[in-house]
């Protein structure tokens, strides 16, 4: 089912057998459940945000459920990335199928660096870049906000890695679509889209948040009706490809960001939920295909739009 | 590609649903892949088929019935999770996870082991206790809770011939006080242990670990967090341990929930 | 139950029995509800957005429920202030508690306009000036999002209407505290958050969003997390009392918001579940007051913030 | 403070919930508050405890029993909701609102009255037929689907003493063809109806709409559309109408879901 040809594509130069993609900071370095499926399902596996130095990460608690979603607070615990590049990156290749390092830094310099240790490395398909954890204090959140800002870094990453890239937005800047652009402009070859968004939870018997973070980035079903919106108005801004993410669980979840414009899909949260969630969701877009007669399924990006 | 395990994903049986007391439940479940689980391992159950609750909610191996390929879970209620769960009737499918998690470490060591259980912790204790019975290796098993009527009837551990001893804060079955009260007694006054498996809330453990290094008993303690994926790869687990004077963050679903005591760091 | 004095406020000059709002746009004009509860059990009922001339709305479908929350894209159906001062505001004083109208306009004037025409109308105890509403298309959402404009629009409306006035703050800007500190610099006694956000649901097997407005507003619990976030941040960046909502569906949920930083709260969507919400979530807040010794609710207001 | 009327939230335990054909089940709730309800009428049902599904399902009322306190209502699963509230087992206590909405405006006139309902279309038509046929008043019940296979059995209808008019499309019981088709033929072929109460489908009934123009019979249509509050707050339930010219919203919960068809704007 997984090289099913119905499904497969070219992403800013990734080959993928399909359009599925393990979202960052939700599937480990692709190891954690080889006991449920064969990482080779996935179209692309996105690994933890990786930054220069090791991070320890945050207190706990790290996690809070909140209604149809969760917050984390993880604070990009990290082994960093020469212990990435020591240790993890020899055995990406045994997962059998393309492997994106997601990279975060405190500073526009630490971005470059991470990125130029990783360009042309084998095994390391492509890069995300995450502008927008909304768990790093110090930079982070204000990288992502500013378009000018944005421009500036993913240039100059773009610079130090000559592989595929990919720019990772959040909504919390208010203006994703110039964000976009921005990004677009400095030579991102794709963007993700959404990061979680900030939010918190008061234990009132103890009268004091819940997370030791205070606040933490909520992910799952709850976000996914703003996640759509987003890939909606960011299909309409730039012509690079997108990978849309935020609360899908479905074959039916994925769809609706492929037709709001999405050419990838990302699935986070809902592996937790059911680590057979790559597999069902594969079998459901081609179930989708066959009963509506389509030959591929990139004739369904954007298709909610083309209709108006 | 990776080498096939055998799957970790089980739709399994209710077969019963039976209150001990309060507000717990013992579920046993017709589940042939997870009878090799070890004593202090967990599964990881989805609780309901929508989005809220959205997670998977934890639970020790409280037991395993091989012959009749069944295991068994302890269920306190204590919020929506767990509630939705012990709606569930016998012939309900289940979906779960595992087993997951390390397990206690030191199972079969024919030195005496002291077992100590606070409340609901004394669920993963259960199967250990009975493994050690069936071997004919010499343990006790404690079990503390504020009272009683909080805990399962005498003979909810006679049926295994387990005869656990007991500490209750108002002092209505067994010793009066906390289980490490009665802990420090039993440390004091009887044979040394080989060493102590503890499972409970963090306050007791604490304490169990405190007096495991007065007594210089090794002490295995099973750590309990929310947890969401519950297989290593999401990190919202995390918990510090002391390692080299650092603070290092461990998993409680990948390298626990049992942990060297000694490495805990309970200041949290 | 409901003049219990330990619940009673005095919110911006306005006199509550207690901290519970029925949210403009949930409760109409606060007697559809009169089946369930009398009105008086409510702190305050804020009316349907109410607009210069009256607006017909958007065209169905204008709901859709997403997981744990709903879009809507009402579109400010109302029969317009003129009508409002006419057929409804004489009505009002039957509800027995005091009675804000939330306010939107297509341009300052307009909002200016409808402040002066509410300016010292018996019955109507305040305003509550929407900057924020995702659903009309032309202003709206742009008044709402620079601070510059959001303090020109509520100096200006200040000086239309001398009674109570509360701005409705949302989370699109991206930048609520800056919006909250210009709207309190020109003289806004209270603010209000947080309006919906902007979500879109596809009908993946029509391939065509499933509002005719394409996006809505989405409300209910899943937005809860998020909600708190910014009454925990606002709170921290103004001095004027804030109306938390979001989500709120019990007196545990409704703690969160106080203990973050909210001297009141306001309560939309659950009323749809459950129309005894107001009850059941006073009945709560005085049980949790019981329960802790505490002699009046004002106590726990930033509570999980005082303790840091 | 305003006169405080009957309370309309309503919790109504479950005495029966049994399977009528397919995907569609019968509740029978005692429900002696709302035995009063009017033909037409709805009432707004929580599906469950937690947030996903968030709103409350909208129901017709099927049928009261008033001697017993009981009124029915005739479920279809269609989605998460009405999965869900078909998992109620006799003895749960629901949590209804209602009666809701304005019923058929002319339940007791004299002159002949055909009533139309496609699919589950049919559950308010079946209380309405019931009063006519308990008063001795003339009328015809229409029932339309895609198969028989989709209906009740015969002696669902039987048993109340009604004998529908079938119309099948694939012709395996009554009339082949669409529901609208079946009318046609009878409006030109049988006695003139003094109206026609129609239920189902939106093409349906604008079918019927058109019909009853040609035929000039009054039509009154029963209209659905998602609904949130359920009782005129939200505006959620809109739907636009033809008055002076002019298109004006109006709605479905509150003002309905039952409307003079003439006025109801089918283009949208
Ligand atoms: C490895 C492991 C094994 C476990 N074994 C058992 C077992 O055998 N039997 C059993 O009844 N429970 C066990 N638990 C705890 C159980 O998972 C929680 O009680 C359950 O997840 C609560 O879900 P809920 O939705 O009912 O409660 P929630 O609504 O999520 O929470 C209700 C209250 O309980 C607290 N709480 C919830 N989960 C935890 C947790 N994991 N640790 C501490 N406090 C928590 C919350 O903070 C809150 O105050 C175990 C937990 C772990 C991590
Ligand atoms: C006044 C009124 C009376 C009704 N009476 C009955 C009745 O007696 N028996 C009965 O079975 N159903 C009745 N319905 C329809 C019923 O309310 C819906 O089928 C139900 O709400 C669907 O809930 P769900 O969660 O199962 O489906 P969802 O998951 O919400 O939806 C599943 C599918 O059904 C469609 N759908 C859902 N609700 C509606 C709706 N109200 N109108 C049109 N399409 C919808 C959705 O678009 C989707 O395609 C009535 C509706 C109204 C407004
Ligand atoms: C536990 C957890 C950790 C995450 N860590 C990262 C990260 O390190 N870098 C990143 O860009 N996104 C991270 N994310 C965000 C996800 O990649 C994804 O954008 C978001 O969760 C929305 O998708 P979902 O709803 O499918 O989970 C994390 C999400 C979760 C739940
Ligand atoms: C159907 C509906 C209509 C609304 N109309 C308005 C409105 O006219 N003006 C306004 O300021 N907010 C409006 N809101 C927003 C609510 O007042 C509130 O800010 C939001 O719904 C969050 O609260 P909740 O989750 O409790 O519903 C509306 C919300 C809903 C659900
Ligand atoms: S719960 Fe995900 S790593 Fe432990
Ligand atoms: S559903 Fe709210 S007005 Fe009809």
């Amino acid at each position: 089912m997984r090289s099913d040809p119905r499904l497969s594509l070219n992403l800013a130069g990734i080959k993928m057998a399909n359009p599925l993609i393990a979202a960052s900071g939700c599937y480990g370095y692709g190891f954690d459940y080889t006991g449920f499926v064969d990482p080779a399902e996935w179209g692309a596996i996105v690994v933890k945000g990786t930054t220069l130095k090791p991070r320890a990460g945050n207190p706990p608690p790290r996690i809070v459920e909140t209604p149809a979603g969760m917050l984390n607070a993880i604070g990009l615990q990290n082994p960093g990335v020469e212990y990435f590049l020591e240790e993890i990156q020899p055995r990406l290749a045994g997962l059998g199928c393309p492997v994106l390092v997601n990279i975060a830094g405190e500073t526009l310099e630490e971005y470059c660096q991470i990125a130029s240790l990783l360009d042309g490395v084998p095994g390391v398909s492509g890069l995300e870049v995450n502008i927008s954890c909304p768990n790093v204090r110090r930079g982070g959140i204000s990288f992502g906000c500013d378009p000018d800002v944005v421009e500036d870094l993913v240039s100059r990453v773009r610079e130090a890695y000559r592989g595929p890239l990919v720019v990772k937005l959040s909504l919390e800047a208010g203006n994703i679509t110039a964000v976009a652009r921005a990004a677009e402009r400095a030579g991102a070859d794709a963007l993700s889209l959404i990061n979680t968004l900030k939010g918190m939870v008061i234990d009132v018997g103890r009268r004091r948040p819940v997370l030791a973070n205070i606040t933490g980035g909520l992910s799952g079903p709850a976000l996914r009706p703003i996640a759509v919106r987003a890939v909606w108005e960011t299909a309409e801004a730039v012509s690079v490809p997108l990978i849309g993410m935020g609360g899908i669980r479905t074959a039916s979840d994925a769809l609706e960001f492929i037709m709001a414009g999405a050419t990838a899909v990302a699935v986070g949260t809902a592996n937790f939920v059911n680590p057979l969630s790559v597999r069902e969701i594969t079998a459901g877009l081609l179930r989708y295909l066959e009963q509506n007669g389509i030959a591929h399924y990139s004739a369904l990006i954007g298709a909610a739009r083309n209709e108006r | 590609m990776l080498e096939q395990k055998p799957s970790l994903i089980h739709r399994c049986q209710l077969k019963t649903n039976e209150q001990v007391t309060g507000t717990w439940h013992c579920l046993k479940l017709h589940a042939p892949d997870l009878c090799g689980a070890r004593p202090g391992q967990f599964v990881h159950v989805r609780v309901g088929a929508s989005s809220d609750p959205l997670l998977r909610r934890p639970f020790s191996i409280h037991h395993v019935v091989a012959e009749k390929n069944e295991i068994w879970l302890l269920v306190r209620s204590v919020g929506a999770g767990t509630e939705l769960l012990l709606q569930a009737r016998p012939g309900a499918v289940l979906d779960l996870l595992g087993p997951l998690g390390n397990g206690f470490p030191v199972v079969d060591e024919a030195a005496p082991a002291l077992l100590a259980g606070g409340g609901i912790g004394l669920a993963p204790l259960y199967y250990l206790a009975w493994l050690r019975r069936q071997a004919g290796l010499p343990f006790e098993l404690l079990i503390g809770a504020a009272s009683c009527s909080d805990l399962p009837a005498d003979d909810y551990f006679a049926a295994q011939d387990l005869h656990p001893l007991y500490a209750t804060e108002d002092g209505s079955h067994g010793y009066r006080g906390l289980i490490t009260g009665l802990l420090e007694q039993r440390l004091r006054e009887g044979t040394p242990p080989a060493r102590i498996h503890a499972c409970g809330p963090l306050p007791m453990l604490a304490g169990v670990v405190e007096l495991g290094r007065r007594f210089a008993v090794p002490t295995h303690v099973s750590l309990e967090s929310h947890l969401a994926c519950g297989v290593g790869a999401c990190l919202g687990c995390a918990f510090p341990f002391k390692k080299g004077g650092q603070i290092e963050y461990r998993r409680i679903c990948k390298e626990g929930p049992v942990f060297n005591g000694e490495e805990v760091c309970f200041e949290i």
